[in-house]
């Protein structure tokens, strides 16, 4: 990525090791959340979320297939990710970097250890024809923390994604042309992103913040389930077990705000 | 010929355009950008640049050079579209910048390019007219020197009749379609493209009212940018 | 492409602007026209074109698959390009490159939308089994205007396909060994190409104009239907509104003299 | 809690490592490398570097940098496995390099690269941990500047118990995964991943039971890398 | 490759021309050999085999396919090979390179055209199913020929190589889950590689020997049939008749002694 | 033992070829070029260079290299080819550098690259000879300095005889087949494979026969080169 002077780091470094963030925030608080639902008419679910500046649209929009041989009566999931080229100069077209993999496979993680969304509902004849979705994930403005906005995009997106009624009948899937059901989501998910920086650990990094970071820890924690249920850590310097702990503990008590942008 | 036109399926007239929106500066990251709305399509443009480039085969060592990529989201069309260029991404590309690059004054920026991104959202027809368009807006947002803001629009053959801004559904019923960019203040034409089937005759009243569409959206360009630096 | 002196440049389009071409042709006059049909004894179609020194093979494949859903009555045809590292001093191998992609499109869009071949006669059963024809551009020799060349090359390859007699017999296609049919060209088209150089249009650039070309255009015109059917400028320099028309208006007036060599 | 835990379904105790073998320096031509197997997991590593690379824009003007690949051979699972990188293997070599980079000294080996080499030849659950454990061996041999010696371990969730080192078939019908790495002087974890179910109090018991493993297996791959040197 | 001192290759040259290796070999002597079969425990059929310090490991993996148009009633073999990173300093990541690719051909030209595998004991249902076996070649330590290294690893791999008994029962294949089939080998191949450096042939060649080689010649020799099936030239030098005479005169003596590894 | 061969399946004696026509210079663009028919092969070869090349790793900094790329049009075989090279044509292209570089004199020509290319543009068996044998003859029109011109020729083995110049159908049908290129003058051999099924002798007798076809096909590539000299 870019490369931050040296000023830029020791300064923001030594505000964090005096308590403070270098845009005033508590190490605990987030930038604001703003979410749009339903913003693509031709996605069966969709949602743009602005965290602070970073900006992510994510569109949800299924097809038919086989299920998998292990799981003949589940649905399937499948998380994409782009990191668009406007959304920061680094980005550049191609085929998807490492980071934009590690995004996708951790949104994905999360969404699928917590078991959010109920997969037997989207079976629509076992070993034969199942819903499979697509999740794409188009980050379009990285201003910093790209998988809590990312995460929140997704769920939002779920929340208000509508499949047509599918009938399995004479060996074929007939779809109903008005009747729809709701996409069946059981739980919601919080991830909560950390950077290390200095002695300090603070959520919801900003761009600053992730240009100069030590280590980053990613933690999603279930609303119902009360559970975690995905963690990864990233950066080049190791973390501590009280600070993973730490860590692991604001995840849980700043789960409810964060959630509740989402009703 | 043209007064007793019928109305179209939507309820428009001949020569009357989808209902328009543009906003300028709606990113944070790129040097300029812009969000565009024409009927069901909803566009975003960003530009990064002049700037280095360490593709240096595409350089020049006299001016600098426009790079173009458009891009529809998967999600933006009824059927997934697979993610990455696609043979119709990749020619639209090319032909965009063909359409933005007589605009531009890059003299003094030499061996530096201009990176333009167009991603469709949503695409409900006549994407790449208003893809330049938008990005058209974000270069000026950019502050890139241009003598001219490029705007594009088409026109087409529908019911055997001539009209403006075809919608999605017009589009893949009509007979004809011709979208065109052009330099509004000296009218000379940057794109210019057309399948179907016109008479010669036909053909010159479609290019005729495609460029009357293009100095109607012009406006609403430059109002995007008056808002823009007004807000600033 | 090559970079070509600045003398060269001027001196070409001072003649230009003179009313003359170095190569003393006319404004709307093409180079020689060489078309030698049936080359490839392995495809159902084929033809060599040289326009001047400009060489393009063209052969026809056909196989046969499942129709789009949409058109489920319809034969399909894909139009590919390559241009070969023999052709010109600056082609590489490996993908694709943006000018081949274009040129492919434009002469498929020419195709398809001047509906030349009747794609309903290519149906073997509707909605189950039809030809599909891979129409294959080799470019081997680049010496300007690939766009007409190309075109020339796809209708006499058109022109002298032929498909086995094809049946539908219980679920399969049953191909005839001896009977053959024509494919069911209906039409011609003529692809005229013109480059803007200093205050003149001229057709069929050679490669020294194309080198210095400001704007390109090219228009595709049928033959029975006497109807623009496809359109396609480029170039970095626009054009004016009466330039086009010019350049319309001589693809109408030299569009038969450019096809009588397909007969 | 953990005093009354059941035998597992291959007979180990909730805190019993599967069997390990390491191996230092089994290969000729690359400048470190080692051999581990830990129960089905058959592991090869290897280490070139630090050395130039042609891939300029990798390279830091201020340290050496590190790059790992992590690759499983077609026929290391039950189904054969396509050849090349997929996303999980990219995923898992990003984390790997973030996973060693800790321990390395490479600050007088400015615009140089490191290339590990992790080889799953056969799989058998905790791959990448394994894989982890052998690269630092690895690397150790080749000789690189390290402050320790990374190892790796998960702990997890399997029948409502926590326990150490999963199996394959734990991992697959087990609660949670707990996979990470870590220095074993200062006890700093440089890897951490979670998948599954996990109250905060079990995760922490994972934890603590991943960081013991990590602990005893270090002591093998010292005992390996004092045999490597040995026998040289 | 490598660049190697000129003074290594004058010295290596030098030796070969008074009859002598740098190595202490003869002319016809191969490096020490060791196969260790059934390595790969999820592999039906695996081997890994060190030729001096060169290490190969190959696995072979079933799969059930439908045969080939041409060849309804026959199997299929596919031979893949990765030169990995590990294997040489020169060796990097990405799509295959011609070195890669020509090996594996080689290889599976061995393996196919000594027809050494029954391939009609691998058809389930003639036009239906059959068996489709994935030869992978893993090169592990490339420290010279890596051709020979990888045929016997592929002998060995095959010859311990066991599949499922297969029945076709409604239009279905049924495997048996404790029954199992060997695969049916019913030759040996012998594969000799030979390099010239300066005016003498040596067998085996090492790493240093193949980094300063003229030409390289590889001969495939069948243990029953006793018929040549394989022959690859390869280096920027040509090779005169008598010196491949010579290079298949020594293939078939030395034969005998190389499959003896194999029993 | 060749003395009672008999007649082949297209009536050719067992060391005749099939009908040959080679002609120089083709191309206009190409530094040089040539176009041959075999039997039903229809094959173009051109050359660019001795020339600059921006992919550097490829260059020697002592003689200048060569670099083939074998192709075959998807139109040159009964079922359309895939455009783009497959495993076999990189082989080939691989092997028929080998074959070429030998007769070349490169020395003076440091970082420099000449490049061939082999168009298959029909195909009915041996096109890697003639492919060679048309490059020999491109690489001598476009001057690249040589010690002698390459030439190539196959022979295998049918219905149990040793015959030149394997057609599609004999290739096919036949037990074995000895594609080979020898450079005339010295009789020196730059390309050898084998396929099939062939005794110590056979092979010999092969070899021979082989080394005869490629000398008769020499000729005519010096009548080529003649004809494209005087009609300059």
């Amino acid at each position: 990525m870019d490369i931050v002077p040296e000023i830029t780091r020791r300064s923001i470094t030594r505000l964090i090791n005096d308590g403070k963030r270098s845009d005033g925030r508590a190490f605990d608080e987030r930038r604001d959340i703003f979410i749009e639902p339903n913003v693509i008419e031709k996605a069966e679910g969709s949602a743009r979320v602005k965290l602070g500046d970073t900006q992510v649209i994510v569109g949800v929009k299924p097809t038919i297939g086989e299920p998998f041989c292990d799981t003949p009566n589940l649905g399937v999931l499948m998380t994409n990710c782009e990191l668009l080229p406007m959304a920061a100069p680094g980005f550049e077209p191609g085929p998807p970097s490492p980071e934009s993999i590690e995004l996708a496979r951790v949104v994905d993680r999360g969404i699928r250890e917590s078991e959010l969304v109920d997969l037997e509902k989207l079976c629509i004849e076992e070993g034969k024809k199942v819903w499979m979705l697509f999740i794409d994930l188009h980050v379009i403005d990285y201003d910093g923390n790209l998988f809590d906005a990312s995460n929140l995009a997704v769920m939002a997106a779920l929340m208000n994604t509508k499949l047509p009624v599918a009938e399995y009948v004479d060996d074929e899937v007939v779809l109903s042309e008005n009747e729809t059901m709701d996409l069946p989501v059981r739980d919601k998910l919080a991830l909560s992103t950390f950077v290390k920086i200095g002695n300090g650990l603070v959520l919801d990094p900003s761009l600053e913040e992730e240009e100069i970071l030590d280590a980053r820890i990613t933690i999603g924690v279930t609303d119902e389930g009360n559970h975690i249920c995905s963690m990864q850590k990233g950066g080049e310097a190791p973390l501590t077990r009280d600070e993973i702990l730490d860590a692991v503990h604001m995840a849980f008590t700043t789960k409810d705000d964060l959630l509740s942008y989402l009703d | 010929m043209s007064n007793d036109k019928e109305l179209r399926a939507d309820g428009r007239a001949y020569d009357e355009l989808r209902p328009i929106k543009i906003e300028a500066g709606v990113l944070k990251r790129a040097d300029g950008s812009a969000y565009l709305e024409v009927g069901g399509n909803k566009i975003l443009a960003s530009v990064y640049g002049p700037r280095e480039s360490y593709i240096r085969r595409l350089l020049k060592p006299n001016t600098g050079v426009i790079r173009v990529r458009y891009n529809m989201a998967p999600f933006s069309v009824d059927d997934r579209k697979r993610p990455g260029p696609d043979r119709r991404s990749t020619e639209i590309s090319k032909i965009a910048a063909d359409a933005l690059r007589p605009a531009l004054m890059l003299e003094s920026f030499p061996r530096s390019m201009v990176d333009v991104s167009i991603e469709i959202i949503e695409a409900e027809g006549g994407t790449r007219c208003a893809g330049i368009t938008a990005a058209a807006v974000a270069l000026a947002d950019a502050g890139i020197p241009m003598k001219d803001i490029v705007v594009g629009c088409a026109a087409g053959k529908v019911n055997d009749q001539i009209v403006v801004d075809l919608s999605e559904k017009e589009d893949k019923e009509g007979q004809a379609d011709v979208p065109i960019a052009i330099m509004p203040r000296t009218g000379e034409i940057t794109l210019l493209q057309a399948d179907g089937n016109l008479t010669e005759e036909e053909f010159e009243e479609a290019l005729d009212l495609a460029i009357e569409g293009c100095k109607k959206i012009s406006e609403l360009q430059h109002e995007a940018l008056k808002a823009r630096y007004s807000s600033e």
